[in-house]
């Protein structure tokens, strides 16, 4: 019972985050939304392994958090490299 | 709650239809394959909504003798062996694409097909 | 109140699902099919499927995003639009709205969510949960089922993974010539994060974290969610995060790639290897009860083996599909 | 209820109520950058907040060992991976509403590319 609030809490977060996610308007608001939804649902499998009375199931919250910040810095990279690209190509076009 | 009895199995069908209609629909052909995985997705929910018992939890035992009701674990076995070759056979799609891309320059499947006839 | 939170969940999966297939942009499309995983997975662990979760998680967090944003790298990042625009396709439509409302009015016929009296409980299920604590003596009955009751249908499944790798490496390259190893060099650092030192710092540090993660899931498999396809792909992500911090050049000095092919070759061979083992001691195909004096024991054995070599082909095979898209990309 | 319970169950609801307060935020922010403020304060509040509940519901045990380690997980990774994405939008010349730089690229300050 004692969980209910919390959990409300989270699944509304999850909702507005994904209509973050939807709208954009820009990429970074994208990532932004991703991620923050990535911590929402650490939180949220920590809450539900104990609302359903398996709290060995933590492992789930923990495989996430460490594997969550992996997405961001793949598209930190992936802007960066871009960026790098277009550099070049400009670059070589001035030449 | 009786009309949400088989709300799983609705939700199963409209992303279906959804990840079907990205697959026929769309020409561009990493966003076929993003539909593709949507359609995926809508299989291993299929599957893993039959497993479920009411009362039961994961078949993971917590006594030695296994006491308890626990759902299904032959569904998630397939499932869970199905996401690892999913990702797998993406990649091998992806790695097809990123080639197509280096012969014709383009991914989409239009532009394609008129070099094609045009060759 | 599970059934409520899981409609609310599935809800949210429908509308991330159009809103996946409406947006012109891949990027945009590959970030919320991120969203579509973690509520994937969410899902299923409301449905009581803790391993397939686990798996779910251990592959959509990070190593398909990664495979997606670096197969966008190479090819574009927005689909052409095309004069009419984005506007709804009649006939593919019309085909899916068939389909789905053919299923649909099917699912009218199915037993409801949870009840204990559906097909599905009633034929091998009921065995496998009353037999597991006696033939097998582990308490994850996923694992057991997954490597000794339904062997054969997981070796199946490795070597399609296996192929998979086998694919993406005769499509892409195995090797390529190398223009000038400076400018490679350069080229990698560019790409690299090297120089933002906060994710450096903290992702370096993460690394061995992960990695220690893997080995517990691997190893501890037979108690609680986890088993080797969950490990592999989480000791991948490992690596993955370590050749994104420091370069691709530097993630291949760190597990080269001879090593790879290694892995990806022997773990499948350990998993075939053990059943023609239970073949030679006279049993069947991966029969494991054989490998020890007491067959419980023997399962145990057997299965630390197979989860082994699964855990140790599905993370080199992960590991050969980034290299070979990463090296794609610097050349 | 016993007292631990209570405290518990105030702490998860007040990380909760962060929880929420920064989902608002993400919504209703005007530019990426407070958007991004909103969201990764409350994140570290809310996710404190609910952890240490959890913790003292779950009082001595495995458990309580991994929801440390998801704690410390979580708090390290979770602002670098606020720091990498405003450094990112940042450098592809994405500046935060009201300042016009006229060095920064400006292309794409609205609408889908940064």
């Amino acid at each position: 019972m004692i969980f209910y609030p919390v959990v409300f809490a989270l699944l509304v977060t999850m909702a507005l985050a994904i209509v973050r996610a939807v709208k954009g308007p820009s990429l970074y608001d994208r990532v932004l939304a991703v991620n923050m939804f990535g911590t929402k649902t650490v939180l949220f499998l920590a809450v539900a392994s104990y609302l359903m009375g398996r709290p060995d199931f933590l492992d789930l919250a923990l495989a996430y958090a460490l594997i969550n910040s992996i997405g961001v810095m793949a598209v930190l990279q992936f802007f960066q490299s871009r960026e790098f690209r277009r550099r070049y190509e400009h670059r070589h076009e001035a030449e | 709650m009786e009309f949400l009895a088989l709300y799983n199995y609705w939700v199963f069908a409209v992303l279906l239809l959804i990840g079907l209609y990205a697959v026929v629909a769309k020409v561009n052909l990493v966003k076929r394959l993003i539909g593709l995985s949507i359609f995926q997705g809508a299989v291993f929910l299929l599957y893993i909504s039959m497993d479920k018992v009411e009362g039961g939890t994961a078949p993971i035992f917590q006594t030695a003798d296994g006491a308890g009701v626990f759902s299904n674990p032959l569904p998630q076995v397939l499932i869970l062996t199905a996401i690892v070759v999913g990702i797998a056979t993406t990649a091998l799609g992806l790695a097809v694409v990123v080639r197509i891309r280096e012969e014709y320059g383009t991914v989409e499947e239009d532009v394609i097909e008129d070099m094609d006839a045009d060759s | 109140m599970t059934l409520v939170f899981g409609v609310f969940l599935l809800t949210l999966l429908v509308i991330v699902a159009v809103a996946i297939v409406r947006s012109t942009n891949l990027f945009a499309a590959v970030m919320l099919s991120g969203i579509f995983s973690l509520l994937m997975a969410v899902n299923f662990f409301l449905l009581d499927a803790a391993d397939v979760a686990l798996t779910e998680a251990a592959v959509g967090a990070g190593v398909a995003t990664v495979l997606f944003l670096s197969a966008l790298a190479l090819t574009a990042e927005h689909e052409q639009v095309r004069p009419g625009g984005a506007a709804l396709q009649w006939l593919p439509l019309v085909v899916a709205f068939a389909t789905g409302g053919l299923l649909i009015y099917a699912t009218f016929q199915n037993p409801v969510i949870g009840d204990p009296n559906a097909p599905v409980h009633q034929h091998v299920a009921p065995w496998y949960l009353e037999n597991t604590p006696e033939l097998i003596d582990i308490p994850n009955v996923v694992t057991a089922v997954l490597g000794s009751f339904r062997g054969f249908d997981t070796l199946g499944e490795v070597f399609v993974v296996f192929t998979a790798g086998i694919g993406v490496l005769s499509i892409l390259g195995l090797r390529h010539t190398l223009v000038e190893m400076t400018s490679a060099e350069i080229d990698a650092r560019q790409r690299s994060l090297r120089h933002h030192l906060i994710p450096r710092v903290v992702g370096r540090g993460m690394v061995p974290f992960i990695l220690l993660f893997a080995l517990y899931v691997q190893f501890h498999g037979e108690y609680s969610p986890g088993g080797g396809f969950q490990a592999g792909a989480i000791a991948a992500a490992a690596i993955i995060l370590y050749s994104l911090l420091e370069g691709d050049d530097r993630g291949r000095a760190l597990v080269p790639e001879w090593l790879l092919q290694i892995m990806v070759a022997s773990g499948a061979l350990l998993f075939g290897g053990v059943g023609v083992v239970c073949m030679l001691l006279g049993g069947s195909f991966l029969d494991y009860s054989v490998l020890a004096e007491v067959p419980s024991e023997g399962q145990h054995l057997g299965l630390l083996l197979i989860e082994l070599g699964v855990g140790i082909t599905v993370s080199g095979v992960l590991l050969t599909v980034f290299h070979a898209f990463a090296r794609r990309a610097s050349r | 209820m016993g007292v631990v319970e209570l405290i518990s169950f105030v702490l998860m609801t007040a990380g909760g109520f962060c929880v929420f307060v920064g989902g608002v935020g993400v919504l209703r922010m005007p530019d990426l950058y407070t958007r991004m403020h909103a969201a990764s304060v409350t994140d570290t509040a809310g996710l404190f907040l609910v952890a240490t509940g959890l913790m003292l519901h779950a009082g001595w045990s495995l458990p309580l060992f991994k929801l440390v380690a998801i704690l410390v997980f979580l708090l390290v990774t979770s602002p670098t991976a606020a720091y990498a994405l405003a450094n990112a939008a940042m450098l592809s010349g994405h500046p935060p509403a009201g300042v016009r730089d006229e060095t920064v690229p400006s292309a794409g300050r609205d609408g889908e590319t940064p």
